[in-house]
């Protein structure tokens, strides 16, 4: 029987997130946690569950709801040797600590010249599929990425969620973490023990021999069913998980690519300008141009805000089917 | 709406019946009893597996909602909150359109595309919920600026919670709107709570009126489950601000008895807490006192009541069979 | 002699910008400014000049220093049937803003099941190169092309100035307006009446038979400097001006590559997810894949904040120098 | 810094003289001709074309500056804002490598990468200038907060206009910081406009001390031309932060005497009124006091303006011949 720590058990994504929060703070006094309703509340998603009883109200702090302030907040404590974990209940709510986190956070040790470094992770779950309708439920990530000074990543699976995490609060940048709502209760093996997943890296999730598919978040759990339907219908896809937005790795998606001469881009956020965009462009300006056979295809959210209503709701965003259709097509023909 | 009372003695009990008739008075009782019967029929139907989303229920809070828009002429505005459904009622619209909405249905007040947070009925005045805590300020001032500019004469009254009076946008709205002197109402729902957060852990005043000093306008307390003090609050600041002299902002000491939301535990607070409240029932105490003075016979308030329940069963009935918004459609109005 | 109506005069884009606001609001009584020290001191760039004393401070409407505040106050006017033109003293102060920009003002139409309409512009100088440093230089307009519900411009002349504005500020949709600051004492001929330059229109600024470039803002002027130095050597560069971000103009795009068989994006917001990304992706994935025979180029801003010293800055946004080169490489080979 | 003097009647007549030493109101004043000194070579320079983009001048702001800045120990900290040259010099920064930051050059605080908007003395608790309006506001809130969880005992003054009174970001943070007890000095340094917008009209009431009740801290307006007024309650703002009492808000009542920036053309105030605060100058002011109160011999303020302005000069010249930046390490600093 394997002991405690090498113990690979099966967990939540959400558990995970509050295990590297967990064991962050056990090994390091310096990291705490600010946000609204993360205390006796557990959070609004129960990600920090019952931390607040386990390392009081001194590192596990509620704050009033001023995500202006409290970003700022991070900011201060971060530059004076602090390592804050912020929650935002909602990654839409980040619009109005915009200020703080780009103008700022990002910019400071640039700014002065390398004097100061701002260590901070803004921890916030994205992504449509609650009913939570046009102001809950936004895939903002590609704004970040578009920010030098900032990291962003997108955690897909409970493994990574724990992983990415505490490499997150182990850097000395600001790095934004998007967790997906619907992600919060699948399950999945995690190591009892701490680890880092390194930022900026992708992962290939399966090896195929026909166009790769680059999704991120959520979406990696539906290419990966849709790569499963196709896999009857012998095609192979090959399907690689992001990871990380900023930075981004290259090497990664150029080489899948130069293998299988075709690429899709799966998202979540809007497809005008979302991650797509840059993967598409990354790779058309790359040594893997001459590779491609066929249109670089993107399936981002849809042109709209995101509706309540159900039905509306799942049409705006890639579904496992539309996921299928369009990698049917791509590898047909075009 | 306000007219004379014929009844002198019982409008120097309660100064605010000398503007309400009887008509009044049943009115906003049987508003109070639409907006309950509407969330615990909502409540009803989430449980069943029919409205989908969460929900914010203001439950325990009638009479805020009622007593601030009472006040108001249907051209006036009022933007509203996450936990609008009161005000939503308060300000005329129409219970069937309402639940088509929180149920997502086409024949909903946004076409089924808005839900529970953001029902909004521009036509009657309402701007709108939001899901977004303070959002409803800065809009606000934009409101009244128009109106102003206008000189349409009509008042804008904006509702937000305790807890969104510790966001930046409350500052500013406030400080804008009194600079400019515009015809708005900021009325604070204090219900004690921001989610999970006690008013007095989240601000180091005891009341939100306490900052209405720090933007040179009125701040002024009542107990916001008495519906006639509100009213009789509300009824001064709209007058005030429809004289051209600026905003008022008035604090509703207030209840929620239901959970924040459907992902409450109640953790944070005790039972002993919510009985205490409860007892406080802002409907139950409107219809005894209506009663007591006369106006109202317990056999009229039950009809009152009865009819509330009709309207709304009703209503869900209108909504469940109401069809859904054609996918087709969905990037039907991103753009005018 | 022309009369004053059908005059072509050169006046400054800035000129060209107040211009369009007065008769803006010469022919619309619902038409006003808002914005921080607009009146009595014309403006932080001088935009608005004497418009405080010609319309008076009902209409020209100097503000705290409340970015938030005033861009709910510009919502809440224009859904209640006013049409607010917001000046930012600069575009980096959006991001004080942006709950009101995207949650609300782009959102309310769709939300609202289209029961309103949110008529408001919002202009703001980007850009660098005045030795602003890192919270006054930004080009921040690729975050704007990236939500529904918003338009996006971006003059690059005195005439386009005046005719977008004017097409703004009729335009029903919550519009950004970004101007640049050292646009803003470039003269061109503007005629004296009013006109309209739709959004959405991109413009062919220079016709060619090599690579087309498309540049957003002052880059459209460095890259037409880039082709009148390159025309000397025999490359006949194509240029094109995006002028509009959202919607793109996407005909006219595809058309070009399709002529040309290259590309070149050249805009001074950040590399990674600025407008280049886009534009890349779209002719990726469009019908002039098959014409494209060499990489698509993007020459972005360099991935760091702006830096104050005018070397450096210089250095962190394309000049005409590196669109000289980068085209003479990419017309040479690839 | 603060010791007791030996001399009991001057401290009669200002208090805070009991605080300071002869040596300390030397350095006080020394300090003050610092900074006139570099903003007027800053000028100078910009007039020679050897320092591009703009530049806020604090020249007639001396006082609030070096006064909240003298009763803090080298390791508390500071926060400043775009008219922060003053508080730099005052917190005990190097001219030389501010002048070099100023000209843009490797050997600045900042590499060259910052310029005057951002000029930060990391080492010497100086955690930057601002260019945004309110920027450093939320920021003084971690810092508060990290020096209490690290119980360091160190303090936080953050600067701040009149016009940033009017942010979100004042708000927010002046809340944050009373609940949870921050030691933390707002001191707003009002200079009667924001940019071109005069306080009577960018708010509602005449203080922005006024402003304090809304978040249950003390609010204390002081003459901010006056040195000795200033450190006063600055002293005691720090004392009570640094005992665990929480925050003040100290607003110092002073003039701006050059524009707001290079682009300021004075449209919005008249000559005269420019010319009434001149005669208010800080720093006569100050030295005038310690003559009359024997601290200081005209002859000993004169040796100390020269050496200020021979330091001055040899700081512009030890930036003139500083290297520029390399842009091969444009991207350097970007990530730590
Ligand atoms: C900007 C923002 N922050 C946080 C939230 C999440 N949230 C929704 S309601 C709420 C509590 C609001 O408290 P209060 O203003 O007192 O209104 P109440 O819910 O008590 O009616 C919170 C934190 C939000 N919707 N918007
Ligand atoms: C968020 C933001 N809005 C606007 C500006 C432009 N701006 C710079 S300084 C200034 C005036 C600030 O006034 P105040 O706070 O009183 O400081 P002062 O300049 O008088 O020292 C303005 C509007 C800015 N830098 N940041
Ligand atoms: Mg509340
Ligand atoms: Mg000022």
């Amino acid at each position: 029987m394997p002991d405690a720590q090498t113990a690979e058990r099966e967990i939540t994504y959400a558990e995970a997130v509050r295990e590297a929060l967990s064991q962050a703070m056990e090994a390091d006094e310096r990291v705490f946690l600010l946000g609204e309703d993360i205390g006796v509340y557990g959070g609004a998603f129960g990600v920090t569950g019952d931390l607040y009883h386990r390392f009081g109200p001194e590192r596990v702090i509620d704050t009033p709801i001023s995500e202006l302030g409290i970003a700022g907040t991070a900011v201060g404590a971060a530059i004076t040797g602090m390592r804050p974990v912020l929650e935002f209940q909602f990654s839409d709510f980040i619009m109005l600590a915009m200020e703080q986190i780009v103008n700022q956070a990002a910019k400071i040790r640039f700014m002065f010249g390398g004097k100061a470094t701002v260590p901070m992770v803004v921890r916030m779950p994205g992504g449509s599929g609650t009913g939570a309708a046009a102001q809950h439920s936004q895939s903002l990530e590609a704004w970040f990425a578009h920010v030098p000074g900032l990291k962003v990543v997108q955690p897909a699976t409970p493994y990574d969620a724990k992983g990415l995490l505490l490499a997150a609060i182990d850097d000395p940048n600001p790095v934004l973490f998007f967790e997906h709502k619907l992600l919060y209760k699948t399950k999945g093996i995690v190591p009892a023990a701490p680890y880092r997943v390194p930022l900026g890296s992708a992962v290939v999730r399966r090896l195929g021999s026909a166009a790769p598919v680059v999704a991120t978040s959520i979406m990696v759990t539906r290419t990966l069913a849709a790569a499963d339907a196709l896999a009857g219908e012998g095609i192979d896809v090959e399907v690689i998980d992001l990871r990380s937005l900023r930075p981004i790795d290259k090497p990664t998606l150029i080489e899948s690519v130069q293998k299988t001469g075709r690429l899709l881009v799966v998202y979540e956020g809007v497809q005008t300008l979302g991650i797509g965009a840059e993967i598409s462009a990354i790779i058309a300006e790359s040594e893997a141009f001459d590779f491609l056979d066929a249109p670089i295809r993107r399936l981002g959210g849809r042109d709209t805000p995101l509706p309540y209503n159900p039905i509306l709701e799942k049409a705006a965003v890639p579904q496992t089917d539309d996921i299928t259709a369009i990698l049917r097509a791509l590898v047909a023909g075009g | 709406m306000p007219k004379n009372s014929a009844s002198e003695p019982r409008q120097n009990q309660r100064p605010a019946l000398a503007l309400l008739s009887d008509e009044d008075l049943r009115l906003c009782l049987r508003k109070m009893y639409l907006i309950r019967k509407f969330e615990e029929a909502a409540e009803a139907s989430y449980v069943r597996g029919l409205i989908h989303g969460t929900m914010h229920l203001s439950i325990g809070q009638e009479a805020s909602g009622v007593g601030a828009v009472t006040p108001l002429r249907p051209t006036d505005y009022i933007l509203s909150t996450h936990r609008g459904h009161g005000h939503c009622i308060a300000k005329g619209a129409d219970p069937k359109l309402m639940f088509a909405e929180f149920f997502g249905k086409d024949t909903g007040y946004c076409r089924g595309r808005g839900g529970s947070m953001h029902i909004a009925d521009v036509a009657g005045g309402n701007l709108g919920a939001n899901g977004i805590v303070g959002g409803g300020l800065p809009i606000a001032v934009g409101v009244g600026l128009s109106s102003k500019m206008r000189r349409s004469g009509d008042v804008c009254v904006v509702f937000f919670g305790d807890g969104a009076a510790n966001e930046g946008a409350f500052h500013e709205a406030l400080n804008l709107a009194s600079i400019w002197r515009l015809p708005i109402v900021f009325v604070c729902e204090n219900n004690q709570y921001g989610m999970s957060m006690p008013v007095a852990r989240a601000m180091a005043v005891p009341n939100v009126a306490d900052r209405a000093a720090a933007y040179g306008m009125p701040g002024v307390i009542v107990d916001g489950n008495d519906l006639l003090a509100v009213f009789e609050a509300a009824h001064e600041a709209t007058e005030r601000a429809r004289r051209g002299e600026g905003p008022t902002l008035l604090e509703c000491k207030t209840y929620r008895l239901r959970g924040h939301s459907k992902s409450d535990r109640n953790l944070y607070r005790t039972k002993e807490e919510i009985e205490e409240w409860r007892r406080r029932d802002p409907i139950v105490r409107f219809r005894e006192e209506l009663t007591s003075l006369g106006c109202l016979t317990p056999d009229a308030s039950n009809a009152i009541e009865a009819e509330a329940a009709r309207e709304i069963d009703a209503a869900v009935e209108f909504a469940r069979n109401s069809p859904q918004p054609d996918p087709a459609q969905l990037e039907q109005n991103v753009y005018a």
